[in-house]
Order: structure tokens, then C-alpha cells, then sequence
């Protein structure tokens, strides 16, 4: 058995269990879930340890070179003429994906401690939380664009359901407009694929395939295909493979999310369960990262070059944007719906770039974020389970009142406002090396973006200050009264082991970057080979 | 202008005027008097149109037989149903009956433009006849040739009126038996 | 000498009569003076043109008929007005609707 | 380790890294202690003890011979290779072993200083963490670590700003510390980037040394040019502000120091060591580690800013009345000396003016610590509600502190810079050399060193003011409180040993025999620059004697004015006065000038996004309902409404013509009459 495969089915295995199991038994059902997700994050960290480095296992553009690589014929039409339809189950990992693919495994660990806090249907609630496991592990696996747009749509409908019917308040309109969002992108995805799938043809075979690596390469492209590079078609007036990295970047953008597509982040997160919030920030963010990277810049890389101003204006716009956002929210969760907005555009800028470090800085990010986000969720989960409010006007002094968590609290944000020692310093720190760097190495990026995006750094440590000062320092004193007081305990074992490891990581990763830069390192410098030879 | 001509209008005049009468009147018991006159009346047209034998017979059944016939039903009936009638208010032109008032003179209206149109006198076969003294003369007797051509080339109407009258008297007197087994 | 025409307005004007009789009346035996006032509107017709076939005598001949029949309605007829009265106790056609729909 | 080092070196490094991880170590243990354990302070201090001596071994071995460089890979991205290592060479030595020795008597002093605070282990962890992040700092040869201990000491500076959190002006304080010196973080990474992407490497050691890649880099037409790349000059006066920018923040320098005094709201045993000693010296230090990389004009501007923080802080700690604050402006001012010796060249007699000053400025908190310690127990006693720093009640204390009063007449006197003391031998060294660098330019630029002149006038005075008020006199706070109790003194020997340690360490044996001449110091022999002028012009004689001349009529002069009420007393109103006691207006500038500004954006950018953002968004989802709403109403009206019109016509045919099925047989007749009649007009008409 294949162990990529494992890994992604293994939810769905445990889903059946849930399925059979009776509502009566509906006290085991976290259990099982835990025990699934502890079972990937063991499966992950297998692969981890076991994924080869070296220029000969790179992969990108060879596929060849990707690892842990299942392969099997899947649909396989005749459709005569028309030649043979060639969908297959490809799946395989290569740098880039690899430190992802632990990183949402913990998260998905984490997110089950989380869950523990839902007390309604939780049959359903499992079933849809596995269901979106299982796809969001497919999205980083599949090599197959229909594949990879199967498990993109997959991840979708959980998450829609996981909004609407557990969320806050407003969360009807939060579930919708998040849908809307993600299937606005999708949709056009969809003809993008349709479009590529019509142009590439697989030179074993000779039938058009859905292989993203087969895409990568210009010979494979049909002569006066749609998105032939020599072809020069057209759509609408516009050069075809503009549109359709243009479609596809927009498709991935709103998963980042950047400015201006993000403002279903802000309301998802604030109206989903901290569970969901949790996987929201940590993994789903992180897809359309990778998408950008895999898709975007493996299929077009020539139109990533000359569209990189772009891509690394937005990036900035969404660091500055995001973090002046932050700084006027006074409710927790959405100062750090904001604060995502600002962190992910390090990784659009990093990739922007185009540079080593730009990349590198990217995926850590990434990493980086994942975790860090999850754990500033859980911190928001854990004071709105006690008193259902997130208002930070509302509280003062919790420091006094809750100094274990409060201590957590200065962990995740000094970490998020990028304190060395931490990954998201790093993370930053390259990612804007690389930015300063490119416009000497490929004249991508202006000097300027650079120094901009450290501005975003400053903003974050004002408004995460601002709130530490705000809601945790002082004397104790709560909207609540004495019912908060004691509703307000300090966090518990349960809590704690989420938080542990997750804090770990991140602390880790800050003081060995080589755990995610050695593994990323040749696929990245593969990449980079890949976009300069275009 | 004739004496015939004159008996003419008299009796159009008694026919028409009674029957008028009749139909304006509210009252149930003259109406069915003022009937009487107007079949007189008739008859006496009926002679006027030589048809003698229809005159008589005209008087004996209708005047001896349906009107007394109605007289009977009338008062075979209780006293309640004059009473009812006569409860209705009388005012001469009730506008309830306006639209039937209307109908009926249409109708006359249509009828005499007709007739008038048709120029009855006028028709090809009465001409013919005329020309053939195929007419009957106020000097000419009927009668037998009536009892001929009746038993002669009328016989299958006469025995199906008969039937008829058969049927009818069964009928009558079923329907009026009392109630109960009906 | 007296047209036919003659004749045959006096039978229109009676006819008429009958007609807003037989519509109007809220007596059922005054619809059936009516009905004869119509009948005998018809057979003055008939003797009027019965004039012109002297031979056959198809006029008064069927004017007999006519009589003959409307002595036969008129029987039934009030049979018919019998009955109803008993079970309606009235003779007013109009409270009579059971032909409605 | 990439190179096989002798036996010898190889120890010192090890010496090296026990010195940083030592008080990591404490830390540790002390985060794993209980929260109010009094083991934590011990173990602080057995580290920094330990640390202490192996930082002086070091010392003895490092100072003034090669330099000791040793790495190892930490991590590669691309094709960077990213190292980690210590450089040893004389000014990291001494700033290691200047820690550990101001580090030892704050530490002995805390433990008694926060003998009764709740968080007693806690404070430590924080202390010995702060040590840690600062030892590293110094060795460190990366410049990528340099920044993330750069901003780990910002770090434990801000935990230990902050440490009663509970009290809303300290949690303030720490907030503003730490955004003021993430300006200068963000300076300093724009720096390191900006150096990365001209050299590619973060090492410290080949890009500064000499003959180093930063010598080798020139500027010519426009572009800077080093041996791998070029890019537009601008980007080298980039880097050259953001370093700036980073040294402004850490050091307190125009326009980044106000956070210093606000710091001031953490434990005096805190501001001792690291807003007086060490910390601060962390923004010299970085200029003397990146020194060859200015040029001139840069070097001038930094001289003129060091100037002028100089003099504006002195200007402004003449009529504060908290004895922190006055310390505090003090200390700015100190190290707008040192900025402006490293502006004008005077690279030695800058950092031998940071070691003079951590002693004797850590001296005088100490001192302060003890007068407020008493004060903090006067108010306790006697139940008052009274601001303990505020030297407006206190006078006197001599006779009740007798200890801590030599004490702060030495670090006074040091800090004033008269002769025999340390900052006598230091600071001369600074102006003289100012007088020097400013012959040679513009004559504008004598306001530099006339700047600095007047500054060391309006030192004394300050200072002066500040011992008789706090010292000679009466005990002022007596007037309004007859019956107070008094039961001070100056405390146990954890406070009279680094008092006495500290105030031995602020005269002039520990650095020169020869009291009179800055040159004869060891220490700045060791790292005056190549092109020293020797003692041959006449400002080495006249600036000593003419300084401290007026100076000692400067103190008289404010002595005479705050202890004796001679001669007359200054007006409260005047437009100096207000402008200096309100430190310039520069917080009140700065609160309307940018924080506003920057919360009005965010806020504005949150109205953008909900209004404009969401509102395309709405909009759009309006526009989309409007148009499924047209439908849905077309559907029903128009398509279901024709069908609906058809069947209402056939059933209204059917109720017309049932109007007629009403039974009446008179009714039927009628109908067919009138029809037959219809029928007949018809038939006439047509």
C-alpha cells in the first residue's frame, strides 16, 4: 500500500467507522477522529523522515524525481476519434509539498483537540471534519489537475457545512459568502483545466492528459492548442496563457487570500467553530500558497515573470492592507482573520520574487503560519468557550487571571510578530531577503517592495502589543463581572497538549529552519532553474 | 270597405285586445275569461278565413274542453294559490317584466317584418293555386272534403294523433292521481 | 277582400302576446294561456293559408290536429301543474329549479 | 567548526559559549521553578558569577591579539549558506566581560531589591534571559543572529519593562519600548538585507574586517559597487539610515529615544542593568561592529544627531523631577556622546566612554534603587500617598544614607567628568577629539563639539541639582508630614557590595594610571583608530581644565540655588522651562504626528473594506438577487400569468354561461327566444 494513499484515505476510513457506529456512541466519536489524525501525523512524519534530499530528487518538472509516488489509470475513455480520455490517480510529493503535508497533519491534530468543544451533531461534525482531512491532504498529493481539482472542490463542501451549521451568529451569510468566494475561483479554474487537459498531450500515450507535471512542459503542448506557448492564441482579445494564469492565480488568491479577494476570511473565521477557524487558517491558506506555486508558476512561468510585479504588488498591498486592518479590529478572531491577510502576503511576495530565498521564505511561511495561526485560533477558542465573547474591550488584566494562557498567548504572538527565535521570523526575514535580492538576480522586483513589506512587520508587532497590553496587562477587570471571573480558569490538560506541540514547532523550526529548508531546498533551487529556463 | 272587411277588424280587434287583456292582467280568473273571448274571437276569424269547420271545432274543444279543463285545475287547486298570486303587487308596469315586454315586441317586430318581406299573397304556389281555382270560395262547402281527405289522405296523422291523445289521457290521468305511489 | 297578410299579422300580434306570457308569467297557468294564445296564433296561420288548397284541405286539417294536440298538452299539462303545486305548494315556474345546475 | 583550531582558541570558544548559555541555562531552570521560589535569584546569580570569571579569562586571552572567528553551518536556503559562530575580537570581549560585570552586582542587588515580590522567579528568568540574549549579542558573528538577539534583548527589555504588569503606565511603557525599537528592528533588517543582497553573506567578520568585503565596495557614479554586485547608491544610504535607525531605537538617539524614560516604570534594578548599562550600549556596540561600512557625510550626520540628543536630553533633564527620569535623560544624553564620538571618528574613546558609563550610570540607579527602595518604605509605613521618585520630597537623606550617598557623589562626579574619575578620563577624550574632527569642515560644524561643550555644562548642573535635592538639605517631605516615622538606612550587604564594587569601578585606577590623560588609558590604546593625532595641539590642554573649571562653578552654582536658596530661583513658566520639562513635546508630537495617523488609517482601511470591498461584494450579490428576483417575478407573472389569464377566461366563460343554468325554466326560454331573435335581426342585417 502506497503510502501517500494511506495517508489521505485514512480519514475516510475511520469516517466509515463513524458512520456505522450508532449516535449512542457518540461520546467515542473525537476519539476516533483523534485517533485518525494521529495516525496521519505519524504516517506524515514517517514520510518526512524518509523523503530523500539531492539535486536527483527534486521534482518540480521531472516526474521521475517526485517520491512516495502511486500511480494507477483511473478513467480511461475511448472516445474514438476524439482519442483516449486519460484521467489518472497520480499523487506523489516532492520538496515543496512534503514540509506542508506534516505541518496540516499536526494541525489536523490539534484542530481534534479543538473539536472537543462541539456539542451538537457531532456524528455530522466528524463525518464532514474527516471528509475535509482526507481532501486537504489530497490537494497537496494530487499530480493529476483533475485530481487536484476533485479534492479542491471536496474541501469545499465540508467547509461550507462546517460554517453554516456549527458557526456563530451571522454564520448563514458567512458559510455563503465564503462559498461563493472559493466557487467564483474554481469555477473558472475548472474551463482553465478543461483548457489545458485539450492542449497536452502525453507523449507516452498520445492522449490528452490531466498530468500537471506533462503540463510543464512546452513540447508537450499540441501545436495551435489553446494554451500552446508558440501558438499565441487569443481569448477575449487578451494572450491565452495570460488569461489562464490569470484565472487560475485568481482561483488560488482567494484561497490565500490576498487583497482584494480576502474578505470572506475576516467573516469565516470570526463565524466558524475554533476547530474549523483553525483549519481554515492553518491548511486551507496554505493551498492556495501551494496551488500558486505548483499551478500557477509550474504550468505559466513565463507569464509569473512578467506578471511578478503584480503578483508582488498585491503581496505588499495585502501585508500593509491586512495589517492596518488588524490594527482597528477590537474583536480578537478578527484581528487575526487580519493579521493572516497580512502574514500570507509574505508568501505571494516571496513567491513573487522568484528568488532561492523568496521561495524558501515562502514555504516556511507557510509552515510557519500554519502553525502559529492554529495556535492563535485555539488561544481565541479557549477565552470564547468560557465566556462566548471575543470583545477586547471587554477584558483586562487576564494575565492575572489566566497566567498559563496569557503565557501561551505572548508565545503565539510574539511568534506571529516575527520575534527570532521563532519560524515566523525566518520566514519573513528570507522572504524579504529574497524580494531585496531579486532585482539583481532576475529584475522581477523593485528595491522598494522589500523595504515596504517590512513595514508590515512593524504593524504587527503594534497591533499584537496593543492587544497583549490591552486585553491581558492591567488590573483584572471583565464586562462580565464575577460569572466571568470564574468562568475564566486557566487552561487545562487538554488544551495544553494542543498548544505544546504547536508552540514547539514553531520554536523549533525558528531555531533549526534547516527541518523545512533542508527538505525544500533542491526542489526550490529545481524551481528556480525551472522558471529561469522558462 | 266590405262587411267582411269590417267583421275582419272587429274580430282582430276583440282577439288581439282580449288577449292583451289576458296577458296584462294579474288576475288568474280573468285572465282565463278573457281567454274564453279571445277564442271566440278567433273563430270568428277562422270563419272569416272560410274555415268554418275549424270555427266549430275551434269553439268545442278549446272553448268546451281545454278551458273548462283549466277552470277545473284552477279550482281543483286550494284557495292558497290564488292567495298567493294575489299577493303580488300590482302596479301596472312591473319592471320585472320589462325585458320580456321587450322580447315580445321584438319578436313582433321581427315577425311582422317578415311577413311583410314574404308578401304572403304574393307566393308563387298561391298564385298558382288561384290560377287553378284551387281556392276555397265562400260558397264552397268543406266539410266533406275534409271527413274524405281525413280519412283518405290523412289517415296515418289522424291514427298517430290519435295515439297521441291516448297516450296523453294515460299520462294525465297517471300524473294526477294522488300521492304516494307515484 | 282580407290578405293573407292580414291574417298573418293578427297570428304575429297574438303570438307575441303568448310569447310575453309564457316569459313573463309568474303563474304557471297563465303560461299555459300563453302557450295556447301561441298555438292559436299558429293555427290561424295554417287556416289562413288552408284557404288556398281547396282540394286537399292541408290547412284545416292540420289546424284540427293542432287543436286536438293543444287540448292534449293542456290536459297533461295541467297534470303536470297539479303535481308540482303539491310538492312545491306553488306554481311559480321560477321557484321551480331543480333543472339547475 | 569548519576550521581545526588550536587547543587554546578551541577552549575559548568553549569559555565563550559557557558564558552565553549559562544564564540560558538559569533561565531555564528558573521557568521551571516555582513562580515565587527564592532559589531562582541564586541560581541567576551562580550563572552570571561562573560567567564572570570565564568571561574574564576570555578576556585576558582575546584582548588585543587576533581575532578569534570560529563557525558552523546552520542552515542552507538556495544557495546561502547560512552560518552561525562566534567572533571574538577586542570590542566583543569587552562588551562580554563589561556585561558579566555589571550584570554580577545587579544581580546580587536584585536579589535583595525584589526580596518581597511575588514574582520574584519570574524576574529572574527574565533577567538571566536578558543576559543571555545580551552575552550573545556581542560574540555573535552573523549578522542574521545579531538581529534576532538584537531583538531578543528588546524582548526581555520589554518582559522586563513590563513586569508588574499589572500597572497600566508600566504595561504602556513596555509597549511603546518595544514598537520604538521594532522601528529600528525593521532598520536594521532592511540593513541586513540590504548588505545580503549586495555581498551575499551575513558574516560579520568578512564583511567588516579589515580588508573586509565592505572596504572593498566602492561608490562611483551613482552606483555601489562591491566584487559580486552592484546596485544604485541609494540603497547604501539605506542601509546606512536603517542601521541608523536600528542604533537610534536601541541607543534612545533623536528621534527614537522616548521610550527610554517611559522604561523607567520597570524595577530601577532592571533600568540599572539593561536601560543604563547594557542594553542601551547595544546601538555603540552595533556601530563600532559596522563601522568601516559609513562614509563620511554619514558619519557626520550621525555626530550631529549624537549632538543633538546630547543636548536636547540634558536640556530636558534639568527640571524633571523624578529621580528615574532624570537618570534616564541623563543616560540618553551619555549615549549621545557616544554616538557623536562615533560619528566624529573618535571610535575608541566611544567605547571606552560606553564601559566608563555602564559603571557609573549603573552605579546611580543602583543609588536611585536604594533612595526609592526607602522612599517605597516611608510610604508604607506611614501609610502616604506620595510618588517615592519624586526627588521634590526627598533632601537630606546624606545622614540617613551615608553609604549611598558616597556612592552617588562618585558616579556623580563621574558622570559630571571631573578629574579622577572615570568619565573624566572618557569624555574628555570625546570632546577633545571633536574639536579636532571639526577643524578640518565647515565652520557650521564647530556647533558639534561647542554642543557637546555646553552639554557637559548643563550635566553638571542637572546632576548637581539632582544630589541636593535628593541629598543636602532638609527632608522636605518632613514639611507636610511632622509625624513621620523614618526607619532607613542603606540596607543590607546585598546592596552596600555592588555599590562599593560599582563605585571602585567609576574611578580611574581600573582603566588608567594617569588620571589627567584619556590617551594613557589602556583600554582606548587598544582601540583608538589608526589615525590618531597625538597630544600636540592645544585642545588637549585647554578643554580639560576650561570644562571642568566652569564646571565646578556650574555645580556650586546649583547647589547654592537648591540647598542654600541663594541667589534666586528659577522661573516655572518660562518657554524653556515648559519646553524642557515636557521633554520637548516630542511624545504629544508623536501621539498626534503618527499614532493617530496610523490608527486613522487602519480604521480607515477597515471602513474600506466593509464598505468599498464588501460593498462590490454586496453590491454584486444585490445585483445578482435583483436579476434572479426580475426572473422569478417574469416566471410568475408573465409565463405563469398567461397560462393563468387562460384558464381565468375559459373559467369566467364557464361561470358566464352557468349564469344561465339557473333552473328557471322561464329563464331558458327567455334566452333561447332572445337568441332566435338574435338570429333573426342577424340574418335581416346581413
Amino acid at each position: 500500500m502506497n503510502l501517500l494513499t494511506l495517508l489521505i484515505f485514512i480519514p475516510v476510513l475511520f469516517a466509515l467507522v463513524i458512520v456505522l457506529l450508532p449516535s449512542s456512541r457518540r461520546g467515542s466519536f473525537k476519539y476516533i477522529t483523534l485517533l485518525a489524525t494521529l495516525i496521519q501525523l505519524g504516517i506524515s512524519i514517517y514520510i518526512y523522515l524518509n523523503f530523500k534530499t539531492g539535486a536527483a530528487s527534486a521534482g518540480i518538472n521531472y516526474e521521475g524525481q517526485f517520491q512516495f509516488v502511486h500511480k494507477l489509470p483511473w478513467i480511461a475513455l475511448d472516445l474514438g476519434n476524439m482519442g483516449k480520455m486519460q484521467i489518472d490517480y497520480f499523487v506523489g510529493i516532492d520538496g515543496i509539498s512534503v514540509t506542508l503535508l506534516v505541518m496540516s497533519a499536526l494541525v489536523m491534530v490539534v484542530a481534534t483537540l479543538a473539536s472537543w468543544e462541539i456539542k451538537s451533531n457531532l456524528k455530522g461534525f466528524f463525518l464532514l471534519f474527516l471528509l475535509l482531512d482526507m481532501a486537504v491532504m489530497g490537494v497537496f498529493c494530487a499530480l493529476d489537475f483533475f485530481l487536484f481539482y476533485l479534492f479542491y472542490e471536496l474541501m469545499l463542501l465540508p467547509l461550507y457545512f462546517l460554517i453554516g451549521m456549527w458557526g456563530g451568529v451571522r454564520r448563514e451569510y458567512a458559510a455563503i459568502k465564503f462559498f461563493l468566494y472559493t466557487l467564483f475561483g474554481s469555477v473558472f479554474m475548472l474551463l482553465v483545466m478543461v483548457g489545458l487537459y485539450l492542449s497536452v498531450n502525453d507523449p507516452a500515450t498520445g492522449s490528452h492528459t490531466f498530468n500537471i507535471i506533462q503540463m510543464m512542459n512546452p513540447a508537450n503542448y499540441t501545436a495551435g492548442s489553446v494554451f500552446s506557448a508558440a501558438a499565441h492564441q487569443t481569448i477575449l482579445g487578451m494572450p491565452a496563457r495570460t488569461v489562464g494564469f490569470v484565472v487560475l492565480f485568481i482561483a488560488f488568491a482567494i484561497k490565500v487570500p490576498v487583497v482584494p479577494l480576502h474578505t470572506w476570511l475576516p467573516d469565516a473565521h470570526v463565524e466558524a467553530p475554533t476547530p474549523v477557524s483553525i483549519i481554515l487558517a492553518g491548511v486551507l491558506l496554505k493551498i492556495g500558497g501551494y496551488g500558486i506555486i505548483r499551478i500557477c508558476l509550474g504550468i505559466f512561468p513565463e507569464i509569473a515573470s512578467s506578471g511578478a510585479f503584480w503578483l508582488g504588488l498585491i503581496g505588499v498591498v495585502s501585508i500593509l492592507y491586512g495589517a492596518c486592518n488588524a490594527l482597528a479590529q477590537r474583536d480578537l478572531k478578527r484581528l487575526i482573520a487580519y493579521s493572516s491577510v497580512s502574514h500570507m502576503g509574505f508568501v505571494l511576495l516571496g513567491i513573487a520574487s522568484q528568488t532561492a530565498e523568496g521561495v524558501s521564505g515562502s514555504v516556511m511561511q507557510m509552515v510557519s503560519h500554519g502553525f502559529l495561526s492554529s495556535m492563535l485560533f485555539f488561544l481565541v477558542g479557549v477565552v470564547y468557550n468560557r465566556v462566548h465573547d471575543r470583545d477586547i474591550y471587554h477584558f483586562r488584566g487576564l494575565g492575572t487571571q489566566m497566567p498559563q494562557y496569557t503565557a501561551f498567548v505572548m508565545v503565539a504572538f510574539f511568534a506571529s510578530l516575527g520575534l527570532p527565535g521563532f519560524s515566523a521570523f525566518v520566514a519573513e526575514a528570507f522572504t524579504l531577503a529574497g524580494t531585496f535580492k531579486s532585482p539583481m538576480v532576475n529584475g522581477l522586483l523593485p528595491y522598494w517592495m522589500a523595504v515596504c513589506g517590512s513595514v508590515g512587520i512593524l504593524l504587527g508587532a503594534a497591533y499584537f502589543l496593543w492587544t497583549l497590553q490591552r486585553m491581558f496587562f492591567g488590573k483584572v477587570s471583565l464586562k462580565g463581572g464575577e460569572v466571568w471571573k470564574i468562568a475564566l480558569t486557566d487552561i487545562n490538560i487538554r488544551e495544553k497538549l494542543a498548544l505544546v506541540p504547536l508552540a514547539v514547532a514553531a520554536l523549533a523550526l525558528g531555531l533549526m529552519p534547516s527541518l523545512v529548508f533542508g527538505k525544500i531546498n533542491d526542489s526550490v533551487l529545481a524551481l528556480i532553474q525551472f522558471l529561469q529556463a522558462k | 270597405m266590405s262587411m267582411i272587411r269590417l267583421m275582419f277588424y272587429v274580430m282582430s280587434f276583440i282577439a288581439i285586445a282580449s288577449a292583451l287583456y289576458a296577458a296584462l292582467s294579474k288576475n288568474l280568473v280573468r285572465s282565463i275569461f278573457v281567454f274564453f273571448v279571445t277564442l271566440f274571437a278567433l273563430a270568428g276569424l277562422y270563419v272569416l278565413a272560410l274555415a268554418d269547420f275549424v270555427a266549430v271545432t275551434q269553439v268545442v274543444i278549446y272553448v268546451g274542453g281545454i278551458l273548462v279543463l283549466i277552470l277545473f285545475a284552477f279550482m281543483l287547486s286550494r284557495r292558497e294559490t290564488l292567495n298567493v298570486i294575489q299577493q303580488r303587487k300590482s302596479t301596472f308596469i312591473n319592471m320585472a317584466k320589462v325585458p320580456a315586454l321587450i322580447l315580445a315586441a321584438l319578436f313582433l317586430v321581427v315577425l311582422v317584418n317578415v311577413i311583410l318581406k314574404a308578401d304572403a299573397d304574393n307566393l308563387p304556389w298561391i298564385k298558382e293555386a288561384i290560377a287553378q281555382k284551387n281556392v276555397i270560395t265562400p260558397t264552397s262547402s268543406t266539410i266533406d272534403n275534409i271527413g274524405v281527405n281525413l280519412m283518405t289522405t290523412y289517415l296515418l296523422p289522424f291514427e298517430a294523433i290519435s295515439i297521441l291523445l291516448l297516450m296523453a289521457l294515460v299520462g294525465a290521468a297517471h300524473l294526477s292521481r294522488k300521492e304516494g305511489s307515484a | 277582400m282580407i290578405t293573407l297578410t292580414d291574417f298573418l299579422l293578427v297570428g304575429a300580434v297574438l303570438f307575441s302576446t303568448g310569447i310575453y306570457m309564457i316569459v313573463s308569467k309568474r303563474n304557471s297557468i297563465q303560461v299555459l294561456i300563453g302557450i295556447e294564445l301561441m298555438l292559436n296564433a299558429a293555427i290561424l296561420n295554417l287556416v289562413a293559408f288552408g284557404r288556398f288548397d281547396k282540394l286537399k284541405n292541408s290547412g284545416q286539417v292540420f289546424a284540427l290536429f293542432a287543436i286536438v294536440l293543444a287540448a292534449a298538452t293542456t290536459a297533461v299539462a295541467l297534470a303536470i301543474i297539479l303535481n308540482v303545486y303539491r310538492r312545491y305548494k306553488t306554481i311559480d315556474p321560477d321557484e321551480i329549479k331543480n333543472l339547475r345546475d | 567548526m569548519n576550521v581545526a583550531l588550536p587547543h587554546t582558541d578551541s577552549t575559548i570558544i568553549n569559555y565563550t559559549l559557557a558564558v552565553v548559555a549559562l544564564p540560558l541555562l538559569a533561565a531555564l531552570i528558573n521557568f521551571c521553578l516555582p513562580v515565587k521560589s527564592k532559589v531562582a535569584g541564586w541560581v541567576s546569580s551562580a550563572a552570571i558569577v561562573m560567567g564572570c570569571v570565564l568571561s574574564a579569562i576570555v578576556f585576558s586571552k582575546v584582548w588585543n591579539q587576533q581575532p578569534l572567528h570560529t563557525q558552523t553551518l546552520w542552515f542552507t536556503i538556495g544557495q546561502t549558506k547560512v552560518y552561525a559562530g562566534t567572533l571574538l575580537n577586542n570590542i566583543s570581549v569587552l562588551m562580554l566581560l563589561l556585561v558579566s560585570l555589571i550584570a554580577l552586582p545587579v544581580h546580587i542587588y536584585s536579589t535583595a531589591y525584589m526580596k518581597h515580590d511575588d514574582r520574584y522567579g519570574r524576574y529572574f528568568t527574565y533577567l538571566s534571559f536578558f543576559c543571555f540574549s545580551m552575552l550573545a549579542l556581542v560574540v555573535i558573528d552573523s549578522l542574521v543572529l545579531f538581529y534576532a538577539f538584537w531583538e531578543l534583548v528588546g524582548f526581555s527589555s520589554y518582559l522586563l519593562i513590563g513586569f508588574w504588569f499589572t500597572r497600566d503606565k508600566a504595561v504602556q511603557a513596555n509597549k511603546k519600548a518595544f514598537i520604538m525599537n521594532r522601528i529600528g528592528d525593521i532598520g536594521l533588517l532592511s540593513a541586513i538585507i540590504i548588505i545580503f543582497a549586495q555581498f551575499h553573506t551575513f558574516d560579520i567578520a568578512t564583511l567588516f574586517a579589515d580588508g573586509g568585503l565592505v572596504f572593498k565596495s566602492i561608490i562611483k557614479d551613482g552606483l555601489w559597487i562591491s566584487e559580486a554586485n552592484q546596485m544604485p547608491v541609494i540603497w547604501q544610504y539605506v542601509a546606512c539610515a536603517g542601521i541608523f535607525m536600528a542604533v537610534a531605537a536601541k541607543s534612545a538617539q533623536f528621534p527614537l529615544h522616548t521610550w527610554l524614560p517611559d522604561a523607567m516604570e520597570g524595577p530601577t534594578s532592571v533600568s540599572a542593568l539593561i536601560h543604563a548599562a547594557t542594553m542601551v550600549a547595544a546601538g555603540v556596540f552595533l556601530l563600532g561592529r559596522v563601522y568601516p561600512f559609513f562614509t563620511d557625510a554619514e558619519l557626520t550626520i550621525l555626530a550631529i544627531i549624537g549632538c543633538f540628543t546630547a543636548f536636547m536630553a540634558a536640556s530636558i533633564a534639568l527640571t524633571q523631577n523624578d529621580l528615574k527620569k532624570v537618570l534616564a535623560y541623563s543616560t540618553i544624553s551619555q549615549l549621545g556622546y557616544m554616538t557623536l564620538a562615533m560619528g566624529v571618528g573618535a571610535y575608541g574613546s566611544s567605547l571606552f566612554h560606553l564601559v566608563t558609563h555602564a559603571f557609573f550610570k549603573c552605579l546611580l540607579f543602583l543609588v536611585a534603587g536604594v533612595v526609592i527602595h526607602e522612599m517605597q518604605h516611608i510610604k508604607e509605613e506611614n501609610n502616604l500617598d506620595i510618588d517615592p521618585q519624586n526627588i521634590q520630597l526627598m533632601g537630606g537623606l546624606r545622614k540617613k544614607l551615608p553609604l549611598t550617598f558616597i556612592a552617588a557623589i562618585v558616579g556623580s562626579l563621574a558622570l559630571i567628568g571631573i578629574p579622577l574619575t572615570s568619565g573624566y578620563l572618557s569624555k574628555d577624550g570625546i570632546l577633545i577629539q571633536a574639536f579636532e574632527w571639526s577643524d578640518g569642515r565647515s565652520a557650521w560644524l564647530k556647533l558639534v563639539p561647542v554642543g557637546a561643550l555646553l552639554t557637559s555644562w548643563l550635566t553638571a548642573f542637572y546632576v548637581s541639582r539632582l544630589i541636593a535635592k535628593v541629598f543636602f538639605g532638609e527632608f522636605r517631605l518632613l514639611k507636610h508630614h511632622p509625624q513621620l516615622k523614618m526607619h532607613i538606612g542603606d540596607g543590607g550587604w546585598q546592596y552596600r557590595v555592588p555599590l562599593i564594587l560599582l563605585a571602585v569601578c567609576s574611578l580611574f585606577p581600573l582603566f588608567s594610571l594617569n588620571p589627567f590623560f584619556y590617551e594613557n588609558a589602556w583600554l582606548f590604546k587598544s582601540l583608538k583608530p589608526a589615525n590618531f593625532l597625538a597630544r600636540e595641539n592645544i585642545y588637549h590642554s585647554i578643554i580639560p581644565i576650561g570644562v571642568n573649571i566652569l564646571s565646578v562653578f556650574v555645580m556650586y552654582f546649583a547647589y547654592a540655588i537648591y540647598t542654600e536658596k541663594r541667589i534666586f530661583q528659577f522661573p516655572q513658566t518660562g518657554f524653556l522651562y515648559r519646553l524642557s520639562y515636557n521633554q520637548w513635546y516630542l511624545d504629544k508630537f508623536y501621539k498626534h504626528a503618527v499614532i493617530k495617523p496610523v490608527l486613522g488609517l487602519g480604521k480607515f482601511c477597515f471602513w474600506f473594506d466593509r464598505n468599498i470591498i464588501d460593498g462590490i461584494i454586496h453590491l454584486l450579490d444585490n445585483i445578482t438577487r435583483k436579476i434572479a428576483a426580475l426572473t422569478a417575478w417574469t416566471d410568475k407573472y408573465i409565463v405563469d400569468g398567461f397560462l393563468h389569464a387562460v384558464a381565468a377566461l375559459v373559467q369566467s366563460i364557464g361561470n358566464f354561461a352557468r349564469k344561465f343554468q339557473n333552473g328557471k325554466v322561464q329563464y331558458y326560454l327567455y334566452s333561447m327566444l332572445l337568441i332566435v331573435l338574435i338570429l333573426f335581426v342577424l340574418k335581416i342585417l346581413i
